[in-house]
């Protein structure tokens, strides 16, 4: 046995912050449940303060270029828990910041309290399990300690299933509990992994477990049964049964924040698992069983999102491909690959991917809800002339939309640029054709909503709301910022490299 | 920064603010009046600023600008006909309530448009070009029609499929550019010893032939320009699709000698050459024939861009510039013309007429024009051997294919309209007719491509103006027996794509089914857990 | 003495097991829910309050025995409410199949 | 055989039980049983791994058993979640079934809940 | 250790056990009305706790028995009473033959693959016994697992506080809008005279006086928070269930009150260790005891009410002023 306490996990000056960034919106929970009328002035008093923080984080990782790392209680692992926050992590915590700041600023509209001065459902749920989702997700980010990273990982779970059925409906209430438990037997799956890392190695710190795995069956069968798990949080195809039902019946808001950062967080730790947990175990074939299915998703969700009627279920299928594009990290980046700088394009590739989409993806949600509020339905078929009445909102979209096809200079674009590259280098090329049809196909769904929206309308339009100017700025900002994400491509992929691996099992030994 | 790279970057960001200018609705109802402005200071680049170039700070995409003899030649015409388009669009939007969205799509197209004469890196390359392919739809579906829409979508695939081929081919191109170097010099430099070398060039001439109509992949064009508004379809179709000769000219290895792909790409643009003539003798609408025109000239010069490619030949390059020069200019003034008939009429038809008729005909190399001169110019790329013969004949088949499109468009005019043709409308065009000739001789004796003398020369003039008589006799043949023509539809090959899309619909609804059966609880489940078993085998079987 | 009160023990757990036998064999057996709350009861109220007096005397200290005996009485308390809930709810309409 | 081994076994088998319980079932209802009883076989895998670490005087190591206690109380939270979710699916549709065909159609004019 | 055939008797009693659960696991699968299974599932419940006591587990043993099989049971009993109408049609969408099949090969390869695991065990087994326990006087606390939850471990138990919170805000989440705020459920008729009442009263007045033993005993021995928790929410569960107490109202304030303060008491302690220790949950070094003291008897608090309540169900019935 090593002794119990390392010198590895020293805590960094900057270490309160990470701390900081997840006890302050569990903070948020507490005050909101405690007095409920007060639940939307207390969401959006500490959005800002939560923004900082993250932007705090990713000033001191990128000044140090250097992790930051906090330890809890003192108790140094494999005993107790530490965070850390490495250019990743930095880069997450702002992204899921944006995002919910963007959203709270959006929500406003759907889910201010009643005049009356009391407190009602919609809000007080909607604002306290929004700062659940915040906290749940910086715990993920920042989590070091495989057990802890479950309980952020149930937190989540909890936080994101009543988003799903806000209304109420019959149909959001089976998408609800279909998400729900399909989510369970996932996390169970990953808690039988980490059941059988405990028992091999005696640690879950993922450092420290970094530095004692070994090939062999233990963990072969802990992180296939890990990844499934994981998997099956992310709804990657053929996994994806609760997805559209969840992701296009939940409100606007709510699908902004499920379909853009909750499906990362589960995605997030099979990153963790495969690149900083095992650093190179799982193995190529492995890698390109993932690959294969991320490249299913692509097609499949694209083609499927071709077809939808609805608008919210378009871009849920949409969401489904867009995640296939993230599990082409695996198969890029791992085996020989994973020593050069390829390896690490496709990594920043992938990453790239996480974040541009959940800006587009966000955006997007949102515009349809707008729209869908405008028009009191959201069929495609009846978008005719909509351009004309909420120009900004289809702008909007249409600058998401921009991502998803990856044409330049959206984020988007410097993702899928980088995947290809990785792809066509390692002698791939099977990834690359099928990024470039999902391109394709992409553009196609896109179209098919444009082309209505940017008509005239055969009849005069009849709007049953008016859309506030305040939220389509919302939107179009957070649009605009999935545009612009690709004209900063090369300092983000040097803060994605601080703390990457080469540096753990060489600092934890 | 000097004064002429300052004008560089200038001409690309004016178009761009007044996009951005677009956003008030009270600048945007303006617009339409103040379209001509934005050319401009690229016109101006295209004088004073050859041989400059300048980086802009990585903060801009790393935006890199520099203008050469071919681009300053492409980017000096192609400004001058969206400033004569400009001034034309200009009257007709006049007070037409969607004005103000017209010159949104017009400025982001005259944005890409210009840009891509001008931007040096594989990024900023690909940024332009997706905006001058993708902002065209907005042109195309202007006025709304079911036929304008199907166009636009025809159009708008294959802009996007051409994105995804040209994506690809930058993609081999950065990766094999040592260094991290993105300029397209240098990319294509390091093209001849790429170990993709043929992957590459294959996606290149995929991407950048869809974009200037090779066949089979010509078919947006007749549905798009027809589809267009006229001084849509001018620009479009005069220097729009410039952006695909730009593309070749700087993405070929030329200074390589690749005689297998040069010869193969001369044959594509031969084959495209004669198939647009024979198709477009079939065609009614006036508008369409200067479509399949278009899909001929950009054919030879694709030759000639195909002939240089084999033989090492970057003095192609010049050739293929001045040739597309002066399409550009001849081909935007005869969409104008149709607009300007349409508006006056069968009563003003002859004024119109014979101005056009020298308008074509030059197209087709009549001594003494512009085309002329043009021809001239590529004849020594194009050399003596079959290529040539072909090119040669080509000519011919342009001489045919004009005198029809004059015959149709004197045929198109409406006998009922009334009043006089406003000159707003008439000056412009005329201004065009002009320029389609002065310009070429202007560049023709200060590009040092050729003298004064030679262009006059006995010999000259006779290889010159005997295929346009031997075009006039063919013509006279299809006067006579023209009806016995299959009428062919526009597009002709795209309605058997069109009918392939039941297939595609049929696979769209299988994955649907399998969409339904993969979200049953237990085939999930079932899914689930034998992923977990593979994910276990295949890290079993990875060591 | 010792002897005398392990045998007390043997005999007191072995009558007390005899009557949770008992009582299983006429859960299983009996007919209908009535009777079989009634061989129920047998096993508790008997069969775990001779178990308890078995272990008494082996019981280390008064406060050990005193919890052996608190045990039967939750026992008891919790068997009698259950076994009247039972047949309240088979007299009302029949129980859950 | 050790107790453990005979104990971890136990866990594995009612793992794959659970699973199959899980997958199986139509009932919603009994699907969270059966994530229950799985839940059961994993805990009881913590369980057998604590045991096998008892060292320095203790019966077992703690560290899996705290975790077991705070993995139990999550178990209850989803059970209790998804059993009123289910709950109220059932007051809603008058049925309680997880079968899904097409996509939900939407009801433009569909109200919020209970307002 | 397996010693050739001679019998232990600890053995056989655990290979019995195993058994039993087994047993009463397949059969609350197999069951046939849900009603059963549930049932077999209770019965699962306290035998896996004889299990933990058997593994050396008594802290996991009365949280299994008090919050795994105990609560879990009451809510799956209610709920399948309530779902009888809909069980017939729900039970006849059993899956084919096929799926069925392969559901079963797959289960039985991953349970296979774990069984090979459990067989094949790392020797020596790694533990964080040693560790645990070199801390403990550090901390004057005498049982290492309350040791884990409340110090070692805070963060986990911190976060699972919130879990728990938003579970019961889900659950609420649920009710109709006009339903908002009022207390869940219909109010339970009371049955004065009836047996069940009688329960009521007798029992509760015991259960808190173990309840709290168990969590003032946790600091030294088994017991703690959860399971104090659990077995004062068990109570008031019956007091509710027989009618004596009607259930509070969800929106009151003194109710919401009771759910935060464990957990906020314990974020407020936490970020105090960044001001009086060296950071977040650090416990100043002679305060250690009372201090995890003071958090487990406000979080007993805590965890009661909110076990309680989410037993409950979510609000059934308009609030009254």
């Amino acid at each position: 046995m090593p002794p119990a306490v390392t010198l590895a996990s020293a805590a960094t000056a900057g270490g309160f912050l990470l701390v900081l960034a997840i006890i302050l919106p569990a903070a948020g929970v507490l005050l909101a449940l405690a007095f409920g009328r007060h639940a939307e002035r207390i969401a959006l008093l500490l959005m800002p303060a939560g923004f900082a923080i993250a932007i705090a984080i990713l000033a001191d990782v990128w000044h140090s270029q250097a992790s930051l790392v906090a330890v809890m209680g003192g108790w140094a692992p494999p005993l107790g828990i530490a965070l850390r926050a490495d250019g990743l992590s930095a880069m997450m915590l702002v992204t899921t910041a944006l995002v919910i700041c963007a959203v709270g600023l959006f929500a406003r509209g759907d889910f201010g309290m009643p005049a009356g001065g009391g407190e009602a459902r919609a809000p007080l749920v909607f604002w306290t399990m929004l700062m659940g989702v915040w906290s749940a997700l910086n715990a993920i980010w920042l989590g070091r300690d495989l057990f802890n990273l479950y309980v952020a990982l149930e937190l989540l779970t909890f936080s994101a299933v009543p988003l799903v059925c806000l209304d109420g409906r019959a149909e959001t209430l089976a998408a609800a509990l279909r998400y729900l438990l399909f989510a369970l037997v996932g996390s169970v799956l990953y808690l039988l992994g980490v059941a059988l890392f405990y028992g091999a190695y005696g640690t879950l710190d993922i450092g420290l477990l970094a530095g004692r795995v070994r090939a062999e069956p233990v963990v072969w069968v802990s992180a296939a049964l890990m990844t499934a798990g994981l998997l099956a949080k992310t709804a990657l195809f053929p996994l994806h049964l609760w997805l559209p039902p969840a992701h296009a019946g939940a409100p606007a808001a709510a699908s902004a924040v499920l379909s853009a950062l909750v499906v990362k967080g589960s995605f997030f730790l099979a990153v963790r698992l495969w690149f900083d947990v095992l650093p190179g175990l799982p193995g190529v074939p492995a890698a390109q069983a993932l690959g294969t299915l991320g490249a299913a998703a692509i097609i499949f969700g694209s083609v499927l999102a071709l077809r939808q009627e609805r608008l919210k279920l378009l871009i849920a299928y949409s969401t489904i491909a867009q995640i296939g594009y993230l599990f082409l990290l695996f198969p890029l980046s791992t085996g020989a690959a994973a020593a050069g700088i390829w390896g690490s394009v496709a990594w920043t590739g992938g990453v790239y991917q996480l974040v541009s989409h959940a800006i587009a993806k966000a955006a997007m949600f949102m515009a349809a809800g707008l729209i869908g509020e405008a028009l009191g339905h959201d069929r495609i078929a009846g978008l005719g002339g909509i351009g004309r009445a909420l120009p900004m909102t289809i702008f909007a979209f249409g600058l998401g939309g921009m991502s998803l096809m990856g044409l330049p200079p959206s984020g988007g674009f410097v993702a899928k640029l980088m995947l290809l590259t990785a792809s066509v280098t390692e002698g791939q090329w099977w990834w690359a054709v099928v990024i470039l049809l999902g391109g394709l196909l992409a553009a196609a769904y896109v179209f098919r909503v444009l082309a209505p929206a940017l008509a005239g309308a055969d009849e005069p339009l009849r709007l049953c709301a008016r859309v506030s100017r305040r939220r389509e700025a919302v939107v179009l900002a957070l649009a605009v910022g999935a545009l612009l994400l690709g004209l900063l491509p090369l300092r983000p992929s040097e803060l994605l490299q601080i703390g990457r691996p080469a540096a753990p099992t060489a600092i934890m030994r | 920064m000097t004064g002429a790279e300052a004008l560089l970057a200038v001409s690309l960001a004016t178009p761009l603010a007044m996009l951005a200018a677009c956003l008030s609705p009270r600048l945007r109802a303006r617009m339409p009046g103040l379209l001509a402005i934005a050319p401009v200071p690229a016109l101006a680049a295209a004088f004073l600023s050859p041989g400059a170039g300048v980086a802009l700070p990585p903060a801009l995409l790393g935006l890199t600008l520099a203008l050469d003899m071919p681009g300053a030649i492409l980017l000096g015409t192609a400004a001058l006909l969206w400033i004569i388009a400009g001034i034309y669009a200009a009257a007709s939007l006049r007070g037409q309530a969607n004005g103000g969205r017209f010159a949104a799509w017009w400025l982001l197209t005259l944005a890409g448009s210009l840009g891509v004469f001008i931007t040096a890196d594989l990024v900023s390359f690909y940024l332009v070009f997706a905006m001058v392919s993708l902002a065209a739809y907005g042109l195309v579906v202007d006025d709304g029609t079911p036929r304008a829409r199907r166009a636009g979508g025809v159009y708008v695939s294959l802009a996007v499929l051409g994105e995804a081929f040209l994506l690809m081919g930058f993609v081999l191109l950065a990766a094999a550019t040592p260094g991290s170097s993105l300029l397209i010099h240098d990319a294509v430099a390091a093209l001849p010893a790429s170990p993709w070398r043929g992957s590459t060039l294959l996606l290149l001439i995929l991407g950048f032939g869809l974009k200037v109509g090779l066949v089979p992949g010509h078919v947006w064009m007749p549905l798009a320009y027809s589809a267009a508004p006229a001084p849509a379809a001018a620009v479009l179709s005069g220097a729009a699709v410039k952006a695909g000769v730009i593309g070749l000219i700087r993405f070929l290895p030329f200074g390589a000698a690749l005689p297998d792909w040069g010869g193969a790409l001369a044959a594509a643009g031969l084959v495209s050459a004669f198939y647009g003539v024979a198709v477009g003798i079939t065609q009614a609408n006036p508008k369409t024939v200067l479509a399949y025109s278009s899909v001929s000239q950009m054919g030879l010069i694709t030759a000639v861009l195909g002939m240089g490619l084999a033989g090492g030949n970057a003095g192609a390059v010049l050739g293929a510039s001045l040739y597309a020069a002066h399409h550009i200019l001849v081909k935007g003034a005869l969409f104008l013309a149709v607009g300007v008939v349409q508006a006056g009429g069968a009563r003003r038809l002859w004024p119109v007429l014979l101005p056009a008729a020298m308008l074509a005909l030059s197209l087709a190399g009549l001594p003494l024009t512009g085309g002329a001169l043009a021809k001239l110019a590529v004849k020594a790329p194009l050399g003596d051997g079959i290529v040539g013969q072909f090119a040669t004949w080509s000519a011919a088949g342009s001489t045919l294919l004009m005198l029809h499109f004059l015959a149709r468009l004197a045929a198109a005019a409406a006998p009922a309209i009334q009043g006089p043709v406003p000159a707003r409308i008439v000056l412009p065009w005329l201004a065009a007719a002009l320029a389609s000739v002065a310009i070429p001789w202007a560049l023709f004796l200060t590009a040092g491509s050729g003298t004064l003398s030679e262009a006059l020369a006995p010999a000259t003039l006779w290889a010159a103006i005997w295929p346009v008589l031997a075009g006039g006799v063919l013509a006279i043949g299809l006067r006579r027996w023209g009806r016995w023509l299959p009428r062919l539809p526009e597009g002709d090959v795209v309605v058997l794509a069109e009918g392939a899309t039941g297939a595609a619909r049929a696979s769209g609804e299988a994955l649907e089914r399998a969409d339904v059966l993969l979200r049953q609880w237990p085939v999930a489940g079932v899914v689930l857990l034998a992923l977990a078993v593979i994910l276990g085998a295949a890290m079993l079987a990875g060591h | 003495m010792r002897q005398v009160l392990d045998i007390f023990t043997v005999a007191a757990v072995s009558a007390g097991a005899l009557f949770f036998l008992v009582g299983t064999v006429g859960l299983l057996r009996f007919p209908d829910p009535l009777t079989r709350l009634h061989a129920l009861t047998k096993a508790d109220n008997l069969g775990l309050g001779l178990v308890v007096l078995g272990l008494l005397p082996q019981a280390e200290g008064f406060l050990a025995g005193v919890k052996l005996v608190a045990v039967w009485l939750l026992a008891q308390l919790a068997g009698a409410t259950v076994t009247q809930l039972v047949a309240r709810a088979v007299r009302r309409g029949g129980p859950p199949a | 055989m050790s107790a453990e081994t005979l104990y971890g076994l136990c866990a594995a088998a009612l793992v794959g039980l659970g699973l199959f319980g899980s997958i199986v079932d139509p009932q919603p209802l009994r699907k969270i049983l059966a994530f229950n009883l799985l839940g059961g076989g994993v805990f009881l895998l913590f369980g057998v791994i604590a045991r096998r670490g008892a060292a320095a005087g203790m019966a077992a190591d703690p560290v899996p058993q705290a975790m077991v206690i705070t993995g139990i109380v999550v178990a209850f939270s989803a059970t209790a979640l998804a059993v009123t979710l289910l709950l109220r699916l059932f007051e809603t549709t008058g049925q309680a079934t997880l079968r899904t065909g097409a996509p939900a159609r939407p009801d433009p004019d569909s109200d919020r809940a209970g307002s | 250790m397996s010693t050739g055939f001679a019998l232990d008797a600890g053995l056989v009693l655990d290979a019995g056990l195993a058994a039993l659960v087994l047993a009463v696991a397949v059969g609350a699968i197999v069951a046939g009305t849900a009603f059963a299974a549930v049932v077999g599932f209770v019965t699962y419940g306290l035998l896996l706790a004889l299990v933990w006591v058997r593994l050396a587990a008594v802290d996991v043993a009365l949280t299994e028995a008090a919050i795994g099989s105990g609560v879990t049971g009451a809510v799956l009993i209610a709920a399948a009473a309530r779902l009888r109408p809909a069980e017939a049609r729900s039970a006849a969408e059993r899956p084919g033959v096929p799926l069925r099949l392969a559901a079963a090969v797959l289960s039985a390869l991953v349970a296979a693959g774990l069984a090979m695991l459990v067989l094949l065990p790392s020797a020596p087994a790694p533990s964080l016994g040693p560790a645990a326990a070199v801390h403990l006087p550090e901390l004057a606390i005498g049982n290492p697992v309350t040791a884990v939850l409340l110090a070692y471990r805070a963060i986990d138990t911190l976060l699972e506080k919130i879990v728990l919170l938003l579970a019961l805000l889900g659950v609420w989440s649920l009710a109709p809008d006009r339903f908002w705020g009022g207390a869940p459920g219909q109010p339970h008729a009371a049955q004065q005279d009836g047996a069940l009442a009688l329960l009521a009263r007798l029992l509760p007045p015991v259960g808190i006086v173990v309840g709290v033993y168990i969590l003032w005993v946790g600091a030294v021995a088994p017991g703690g928070a959860f399971q104090g928790g659990a077995i004062l929410a068990a109570m008031w569960i019956l007091v509710m269930i027989a009618g004596l107490r009607d259930a509070p109202a969800t929106g009151g304030r003194r109710v919401r009150l009771l759910l935060v303060v464990g957990p906020a008491v314990f974020l407020a302690v936490g970020l105090a260790g960044f001001v009086v220790a060296d950071g977040f949950l650090a416990y100043p070094a002679s305060y250690a005891k009372p201090l995890i003291i003071a958090i487990e008897v406000v979080l007993t608090l805590s965890i009661a009410v909110i076990l309680g309540l989410l037993a409950s169900g979510p609000p059934g019935r308009e609030r009254q002023r």
